[in-house]
């Protein structure tokens, strides 16, 4: 499994934020001729994930991996340290990628988007920052890529270039800067100048010195920094940015962007709060209500968009907010599951995204209402979009069961009854919203007032493009029947397990 | 006396500093500061400061007067009447002025022998120049040596003010067509300027050379010289006063007096001292800072007379293009 | 009274600074500005000039029979700030002349409103 | 000493007179008249201040005092020379 | 002693004259005639001043700078009047006879 | 009256005049009599000839110096004039404004040596009660405070005492 | 053998060049004359930087009369430092200035330009270099006299008012120091800084002190654009040359600010001025509002050039703000800044000189598609931006953490939170540009000439900055050093019993003269 092994552990994370940037340099290079361009661009991705394999290996084995780069301020440095959350994300990040990719080589091509270099560029800066993020041995390293992930990714929003794009990009840049400016670059200086230190620590670096209410308001601080967590109400952004190509939808809003805000979360929650501390901290609750008004309201707003993108995007909203419940229930099985919710509804989303998008090359539709009987004609998308529901919703036999199941479980060890309840609320109401679409498609007759859809339309769906959202969909279906690596890994991580411990 | 004569000159730069606000002629606006000038440089001589007195009366009466006068040519002699409201003017001014006099309570009694100014850093100048530098004006000794830096900023200030005017304004062009310009008509005034002139110019430069001994130095004698040659320009007309000193002429001596005084400071360099360490300049430390005073002084006074010469030799040129149009 | 015989010096300098920079910043037209700031400087020139008075003392020039000088380091410092003054009223002059050229006029809320500067 | 400062004194009159009508004049030409007498009392004021505080050697003083004020005076000739196709000129002074 | 009281004389004689042309200011009606009254302060006190001072010295230096400042007064004074008074003529301005006469005119 | 030839002997002593001039000037300004000083005064004096040589170059209007015993006869003569008219003068200020009875009145000056003629006018303008308001090739204007000033002026005795002291050398 | 000359050479090459330059007449000589010039002061000044970093304090006396009584050059880290950012920075501008100032100056007034510009450049290293409060003010006179003189060379009629306004502004400030000044000398009797502060020393409370002081900071704030006092600013960087607005916003009211140090921490001492007067309340307040205020302005304007001039405000508010919060982590945010802020505004407003140079106009409508056709400049300009706004990996972004952490570390919770929201206003208005040069269409201009690139000899300097903003967002050790250092050195007591030791030592060698 390993490929890499010939090589010092620690130079291998190096290598994961390199790589992208040379396969970055190499697109532009070769940005004149499409084909080489592409297989760059994939021969990157895979290279990537086999650096990530080898990194996931190491985990298991015990091996640290650390490496400092530069001395950025006196004292803080921008370092990289490998542990067990960052290496599941980076899996998931790496992994999709490639998937990605594939995709969006039948994608761009197929809707003959312009400044496609570009594209693939800030894709690879992309995937290099995330891979940085994923990685980071502090909360300096962590919130520098984070701020570099929300330029690099700044272009592909706003790649359509119309006033619709720049819009929302102007929402999406505001809102994750602005939040990530005043609120989490507050909170870190707030941690920095209170506790020392930033370094990712198990158990947290809080001691008793630091003041009930300091910490209280930082945690406060760290949730609405996070601005990519995209919890209400500063999660405006998310649906503007849907105005981006789809593959840039799916990876860095299904996949990247927000996923590295959840994991931004975790991370805090586990190495810098620390799951045992959490609990005492006064404003846990308030933030875990919060958040889990943001599920279910979001899952209402889902409900009223007709546009498939704009509903995605509102789900996405609403099944961050499961991660963040889970990081802020304070207990160790809740921690769990929320990591397992960024692997399952990485997969889950994605799928979804892609067969928007496929619906989208295919036959232009964006509206739900209009996709009426479009199973009949695209079979293999809408099955896959089904599978991809379901795994959303939760339903046996997909992936998304396992995380929902761990997250219920942790809300019942942590005695959050009421939380029990918005999960099941919630779950109902992904049903409401999501169902409909496959069944529409399936099972509802054409409507004869419509312009029947001509076969050679829906043949148009690119070759690439069907082969990822197979893979995924596979994927949500395989995660189900052999989660054990995942969970494994996440068992791996400090104060988290999937093992219930009861009410302690 | 001296107390006397300071209230009563100060009660009449008041009574002036008044009118001037009220009124609404320019013209009678600049005469009445030519006045102040005048007046404040008569208070200065009072209180000692000769030196500042001759300065004073050379700039203030008279290259501030004249380019203020060659300004109005320019631009009009009537203040227009505004209405914007002189309210917040008079708070800010009140303000200041409540500062200054509550920072005034504070302050050692005026000419008291034993005030902190007189005790710390002036005694050594007064007590040690002449045996250190050799010269009876302190003031030269301070200036030209104690605080040459300052004085070498200064020529560098005036440098700076002929550079700008050169830029805003130009330079006539030397050799002109000789039109109708000057006081021609006033063969009184030509015959007396012709007289004046050389006198003017000879008192200049004794100005120059004795600022050592007495109340002057560089600075005064190139105003003064530069005076001399302005009134001619404003007799004769400035074609013939540029046909006489040249403008690039002028260019020229600006630059090599600014080049004269720094280049003391360098040489010393050389010789082994600090920059503008003119006990190096000769094996007598005293002659050293005599022939040191008295390059810096020539270069202070070519630079200033250079400099005055060509910021009045822009404003005339301005004033002669619009005559001609 | 004493207070006073001591002080009245600096309150008249006082006086004429604030009239000077009255001048400065309430007038409008640019020439009488200039005159002003003028003024105002010709008026510090004088305080720094009393700080260096001695009563008896004489001018610092070294003549037989005088032993009392007046302080020569305010005067040093003065005919510094007064080259100064002067080479900025010669710049600000032109600087009047070249915006009487452009905008034909030299009053400031006249050619504020040709500009409709921010 | 006495008559020196009686005499001061008188001139320096003679100066608050000059400036009186400097400051308050019917015509331009009146005003220069005073400001002219300013000029010249002045040079004459800092000849007896000389004499007065026993340092005459500052008569170099008075003697620029004599040749600025008359550079004054040929400028505000020229100036009025040169502006004396200003058609409002002293019309507005003059009814004052 | 004998020449100081002369001095003292001159002295007097002059301030006195000089407060003549300083009134004279004053009192006369137009401009013309002030000058007149300026130039008696110009020539008349600058004369007897200087000569007063002038036997203070000790008939060094110091006095032959004071000759200089009377000459150099006595050289310009007039020189100013006159040329403003030109300048005034020239400027328009009318001599008391000539406002007389066109009144008069006026009121024929 | 002025030759092309620049250097010509004219020239040269009118140069020389005015040197001997600014050269007793310089010294009794300086009043030190040391090497260095005379020196400067060497220089400066040459340096201000070099100067009037130019102006004269350009403007075409070279001053003659003629000092005399006339001359000086005609300043103390002027003197007592001055003294006089002052007296009358003080009068008039002192006195009823309505005594005043101001005229004005051109007077010839053509049996004036040309560059005599300035001192005329400005002996007339010196002695208080007189004014010469203009002066041009044939007349000098004068104001005067009383018509028995510009009387007595008429009678010509400064024009002829002027014309006496200065014309003889040119 | 000229090394222990090196305090002064920066202020006297460039004055004996000056004339030089005005002599050369021909203006391609006078470029590489000043070029050199200012890259050998630049050199020096490293040099001293390093000296300074190693030894402490470097004294040098003028005419070889110690101080009290002639005039002290006196160089420590704070001022070495930014004696290297004027330097350097005059340098690059001088670079760039050669093809910007070729469409903006007419041609005969080129050799004018360069000869002003070093006079200003001889102005700010003396200010920056001086150890003497009134040789202060000279030099601060011919910086001025100089930049008058550079703003009224640009075209624009509307450059003549402004310099106008900032001359007359200028001189009320430096007449106000001058005051201020004259009240020091007053109770003292000494002008040299060191001296004034051991003798202010021995004063608990005084209303002469307190007077003088109140008029040296408000003469200094206005010289430094601090908030209420600014409105001289916006017009003239707006309106002057292209090149001289780039030198002027990184330099010229950095030493401004570094005056203000001086007269503060130097000469009264951080506890007098702060304690016994409470000046750090006033100065706080006035900049968190610079901050909001003048970031608010400059959102809203049409100009870019205004918008950057009205940034520098704000900016200067985030220095003073570190002055006012009295602890030498503040200052040293401060200084940091200071260093900063000069390579940003720089690289900045060249960026908008190469942009106004090829489309004649800084207005934010010609930056419209500029992302393609002068893309090296737009990229230049991308990153100053990012680092004004503070993005991390940025010099802004250190400056930005330096500060808030100084302030927490002072528990003022609410203003490191009002310094971080500030900063969003920056994205605001960096982003409405960028926005219009990626995403908008060029206007279609009447003229069908296309936009070229920048050409070579601006770029550089341009891209010399971008990529130091970069590098010192990176690597902070030289900058955090030099500005750690200089603000424990302003804080330092013990400094000025160096000087006790110092002056005694020369009393009594003046004595033995």
């Amino acid at each position: 499994m390993n490929i890499w092994s010939a090589l010092e552990p620690s130079l291998l994370i190096n290598l994961t934020i390199i790589v992208p940037l040379i396969g970055a340099v190499l697109v532009v290079l070769t940005g004149k001729y499409p084909n080489l361009r592409e297989t760059v661009s994939i021969a990157t991705a895979i290279t990537l994930f086999t650096l990530v394999l080898g990194i996931t290996d190491n985990t298991f084995n015990q091996i640290t991996m650390a490496t400092t780069w530069v001395s950025l301020l006196s004292g803080l440095e921008i370092a990289f340290s490998v542990e067990p959350l960052g290496v599941l994300f980076a899996l998931v990040a790496s992994f999709l990628w490639i998937i990605t990719t594939i995709y969006a080589i039948g994608y761009m091509r197929g809707h003959n988007e312009q400044n496609q270099t570009r594209f693939y560029v800030c894709f690879a800066l992309a995937i290099s920052t995330v891979m940085a993020i994923c990685f980071s041995a502090n909360l300096l390293t962590l919130f520098i890529f984070y701020e570099l992930l929300t330029l690099s990714t700044y272009p592909l929003v706003t790649h359509a270039g119309t006033d619709d794009a720049k819009r929302g990009g102007r929402v999406y840049l505001g809102i994750l800067l602005g939040t990530s400016i005043a609120f989490l670059l507050f909170a870190i200086l707030g941690t920095w100048v209170s506790a020392g230190t930033l370094d990712f620590t198990p158990g947290g670096i809080f001691t008793d010195v630091q003041s009930d209410g300091l910490i209280a308001l930082l945690l406060v601080l760290f949730c609405y920094g996070i601005g990519k967590a995209a919890l209400m109400p500063f999660h405006r952004w998310l649906p503007a940015a849907m105005v981006a190509p789809t593959p840039v939808s799916a990876l860095l809003h299904a996949v990247a962007v927000v996923k590295a805000g959840v994991f931004t979360i975790l991370k805090v929650v586990i190495y810098i709060f620390g799951i045992e501390n959490l609990s005492q901290i006064m404003t846990t609750d308030l933030m875990l209500y919060i958040a889990a008004a943001t599920v279910l309201l979001s899952s209402c707003v889902a409900m009223t968009k007709d546009n498939l993108k704009a509903r995605l995007a509102y789900s996405t909203v609403s099944q961050l907010s499961y991660i963040v419940v889970g990081a802020l229930l304070a207990s160790s099985i809740a921690a769990a599951g929320a990591a397992l919710h960024i692997v399952t509804h990485a997969v889950g989303k994605i799928t979804l995204f892609f067969c928007a998008g496929a619906i989208m090359v295919a036959s232009h539709k964006k509206n739900i209402s209009e996709m009426v009987g479009l199973g009949r004609k695209m079979p293999l998308t809408m099955v896959a979009f089904a599978i991809g529901t379901l795994s959303i919703i939760g339903l046996p036999p997909m992936a998304g069961t396992w995380s929902k199941w761990y997250l219920v479980a942790g809300a019942l060890e942590a005695d959050k009854l009421i939380i029990v309840v918005v999960l099941t609320i919630s779950t109902l109401l992904n049903i409401v919203y999501l169902l409909p679409i496959p069944i529409k498609a399936f099972l509802t007759p054409p409507d004869e007032n419509q312009q029947p859809w001509s076969r050679a339309e829906t043949i148009k769906t690119p070759l690439p493009s069907l082969i990822a959202i197979g893979i995924t969909s596979t994927a949500c279906v395989a995660l189900f029947f052999y989660p054990q690596p995942i969970i494994d890994l996440i068992n791996l991580i400090p104060d988290v397990s999937t093992e219930f411990r009861g009410q302690s | 006396m001296v107390e006397l004569i300071d209230l009563v000159l100060l009660g009449m730069l008041a009574i002036t500093a008044l009118r001037v606000i009220f009124l609404k002629d320019l013209f009678a606006v600049v005469m009445l500061f030519g006045l102040y000038s005048f007046l404040s440089a008569l208070i200065f001589v009072n209180l000692d400061a000769v030196d500042v007195a001759f300065t004073e009366a050379a700039v203030g009466a008279g290259i501030s007067t004249v380019l203020m006068l060659g300004t109005l040519a320019l631009t009009g002699r009537k203040e227009k009447a505004n209405n914007h409201t002189a309210l917040l003017p008079l708070l800010v001014v009140i303000i200041t002025g409540a500062a200054l006099i509550y920072g005034t309570l504070d302050m050692p009694p005026f000419g008291h022998p034993d005030n902190p100014a007189h005790q710390h850093v002036a005694p050594r100048y007064i007590e040690e120049s002449p045996k250190e530098i050799g010269l009876p004006n302190m003031v030269t000794s301070v200036l030209a040596s104690y605080r040459a830096f300052d004085t070498l900023g200064e020529t560098a200030v005036v440098f700076a003010a002929a550079i700008g005017v050169l830029s805003l304004l130009g330079m006539p062009k030397p050799g002109g067509v000789a039109i109708d310009s000057g006081l021609k008509s006033h063969l009184v005034l030509r015959v007396v300027a012709k007289l004046v002139i050389p006198m003017t110019i000879l008192f200049a430069l004794y100005v120059q050379f004795h600022g050592d001994y007495g109340p002057g130095g560089g600075f005064q004698a190139g105003v003064i010289a530069a005076a001399a040659v302005i009134l001619y320009a404003l007799v004769f007309g400035l074609p013939l006063a540029t046909h006489v000193v040249r403008p690039n002429f002028l260019k020229v001596l600006a630059a090599l007096g600014v080049l004269i005084y720094a280049g003391t400071g360098v040489t010393s360099f050389f010789l082994g001292g600090n920059f503008l360490d003119y006990n190096v300049l000769a094996s007598d430390p005293v002659v050293g800072q005599h022939i040191g005073i008295i390059v810096i002084e020539f270069g202070i006074g070519i630079t200033v007379f250079a400099a005055m010469l060509g910021i009045f030799y822009g404003f005339a040129a301005q004033a002669e293009r619009t005559n001609i149009q | 009274m004493s207070f006073i015989v001591d002080y009245y010096n600096y309150w008249i300098v006082v006086f004429l600074m604030m009239a000077g920079f009255y001048i400065v910043i309430s007038a409008n037209n640019l020439v009488k500005k200039i005159v002003g700031l003028n003024i105002f400087q010709t008026s510090v020139f004088m305080m720094y000039i009393s700080i260096g008075k001695v009563q008896g003392g004489s001018a610092p020039i070294v003549a037989d029979g005088i032993t009392s000088y007046s302080n020569p380091l305010p005067h040093v410092l003065i005919l510094t700030a007064i080259v100064v003054g002067v080479a900025t009223t010669a710049v600000g002059l032109a600087l009047v002349v070249r915006i009487k050229r452009a905008y034909g006029t030299v009053e400031e809320n006249e050619f504020e409103d040709k500009d409709a500067l921010i | 000493m006495l008559a020196l400062a009686a005499t001061s004194v008188a001139i320096l009159s003679v100066m608050a007179l000059a400036l009186a009508r400097a400051l308050k004049a019917d015509t331009v030409y009146d005003r220069i008249l005073g400001v002219n007498m300013v000029g010249t009392k002045t040079a004459l004021f800092i000849a007896i201040m000389g004499f007065l505080n026993g340092r005459p050697d500052f008569l170099d003083i008075a003697i620029v005092y004599a040749l600025i004020n008359f550079i004054g005076m040929i400028a505000v000739l020229r100036f009025f020379e040169y502006t004396a196709s200003e058609p409002d000129e002293d019309t507005q002074e003059k009814s004052k | 002693m004998i020449l100081e009281v002369i001095s003292t004389i001159l002295l007097i004689l002059g301030a006195f004259f000089s407060l003549t042309g300083a009134i004279g200011l004053f009192r006369f009606p137009d401009f013309f005639t002030r000058v007149h009254a300026a130039s008696v302060t110009d020539s008349i006190a600058t004369i007897l001043i200087i000569t007063g001072l002038i036997l203070r010295t000790d008939f060094d230096l110091v006095a032959v700078k004071l000759l200089f400042i009377l000459i150099f007064l006595l050289l310009t004074s007039p020189t100013a009047s006159h040329a403003l008074a030109k300048s005034a003529r020239h400027g328009g301005l009318l001599t008391l006879a000539e406002i007389r006469e066109s009144k008069k005119g006026d009121n024929d | 009256m002025y030759s092309k030839s620049l250097m010509d002997r004219k020239t040269i002593i009118y140069l020389t005049t005015w040197t001997l001039i600014l050269a007793i000037f310089w010294l009794l300004l300086s009043g030190y009599f040391k090497p260095l000083l005379l020196g400067f005064g060497l220089v400066s004096v040459a340096l201000v000839v070099l100067l009037i040589w130019r102006m004269d170059k350009t403007d075409k209007e070279p001053q003659q110096l003629s000092f005399s015993l006339r001359f000086f006869r005609y300043i103390v003569w002027l003197i007592g004039q001055v003294v006089l008219s002052s007296l009358e003068v003080t009068k008039l200020v002192w006195g009823s404004s309505k005594k005043l009875s101001p005229a004005t009145a051109k007077l010839p000056v053509t049996d004036i040596p040309e560059h005599s003629r300035v001192l005329y006018a400005n002996s007339i303008t010196m002695t208080p009660g007189t004014l010469s308001v203009d002066i041009d090739d044939d007349y000098v204007t004068v104001h005067a405070l009383d018509e028995k000033s510009i009387k007595s002026l008429q009678q010509g005795e400064m024009a002829s005492k002027i014309a006496k002291a200065t014309g003889e050398k040119n | 053998m000229f090394e222990q000359h090196f305090p002064v050479l920066p202020i006297v090459l460039p004055l004996i060049a000056a004339p030089l330059c005005m002599l050369l007449g021909r203006s391609q000589l006078a470029w590489l004359l000043a070029t050199i010039v200012s890259g050998i002061s630049f050199c020096i000044a490293v040099s001293l930087l390093m000296v300074t970093l190693d030894q402490g304090v470097l004294s040098y006396a003028l005419g070889g009369w110690e101080p009290p009584w002639g005039i002290e050059m006196r160089l420590d880290v704070a001022n070495a430092l930014i004696l290297s950012v004027v330097t350097g920075i005059s340098t690059l501008v001088l670079v760039y200035a050669k093809d910007s100032i070729a469409t903006e100056i007419p041609q005969s007034q080129h050799t004018l330009f360069y000869t002003a510009h070093l006079l200003c450049l001889t102005g700010l290293s003396g200010i920056l270099t001086t150890g003497d409060a009134f040789n202060l003010f000279v030099f601060l006179e011919i910086s001025s006299l100089a930049t008058y003189t550079l703003v009224s060379l640009a075209s624009d009629r509307r450059a003549l008012t402004a310099a106008f306004r900032y001359l007359v502004m200028g001189t009320i400030g430096a007449t106000f120091i001058l005051i201020g000044v004259g009240m020091m000398y007053m109770k003292t009797g000494t002008l040299n800084m060191l001296d004034l502060a051991a003798r202010i020393g021995e004063f608990e409370y005084n209303r002469t002190l307190n007077t003088g002081l109140a008029f040296i900071l408000v003469g200094v704030s206005i010289k430094l654009a601090l908030f209420p006092l600014h409105m001289w600013l916006p017009p003239a960087y707006t309106h002057a040359p292209s090149a001289v607005s780039a030198f002027l916003a990184s330099t010229a009211t950095k030493v401004a600010v570094y005056v203000m140090i001086r007269f503060i921490f130097t000469i009264y001492g951080a506890e007098y001025v702060f304690y016994s007067m409470g000046m750090d309340v006033i100065l706080l307040v006035l900049a968190i509002v610079a901050i909001f205020n003048c970031s608010f302005v400059a959102t809203v304007q049409s100009n870019v050039k205004t918008m950057l001039a009205y940034s520098s405000v704000a900016q200067i508010g985030y220095m003073i703000l570190g002055i006012s919060l009295v602890t030498t982590a503040g200052l040293m945010a401060g200084l940091l800044h200071i260093f900063n802020h000069a390579l940003m505004k720089g690289a900045l407003f060249m960026a908008v000189g190469a942009v106004f140079m090829r489309t004649g106009s800084a207005d934010i409508k010609a930056f419209r598609g500029l992302g393609k056709t002068m893309p090296w400049t737009m990229a230049a300009f991308t990153i100053a931006g990012l680092s004004i706004i503070g993005v991390p990996l940025t010099a802004g972004f250190v400056s930005k953490w330096y500060l808030v952490t100084a302030a927490l570390e002072q528990q003022h919770w609410m203003i490191a939170f009002l310094v971080l929201i500030g900063s969003l206003l920056a994205i605001v208005y960096i982003g409405r540009i960028l926005e219009a040069a990626y995403f908008k269409d060029p206007v279609q201009s009447a003229s069908d000439k296309t936009i070229k690139e920048a050409p070579l000899m601006m770029l550089v300097p341009m891209w010399i900055l971008a990529v130091a903003n970069i590098y010192f967002g990176i690597d902070t050790s030289l900058s955090v050093t030099a500005a750690d250092a200089a603000a424990n050195w302003l804080f330092e007591p013990s400094a000025q019993a160096v000087f006790q030791s110092a002056s005694q030592s020369a009393s009594e060698l003046g004595a033995a003269r």
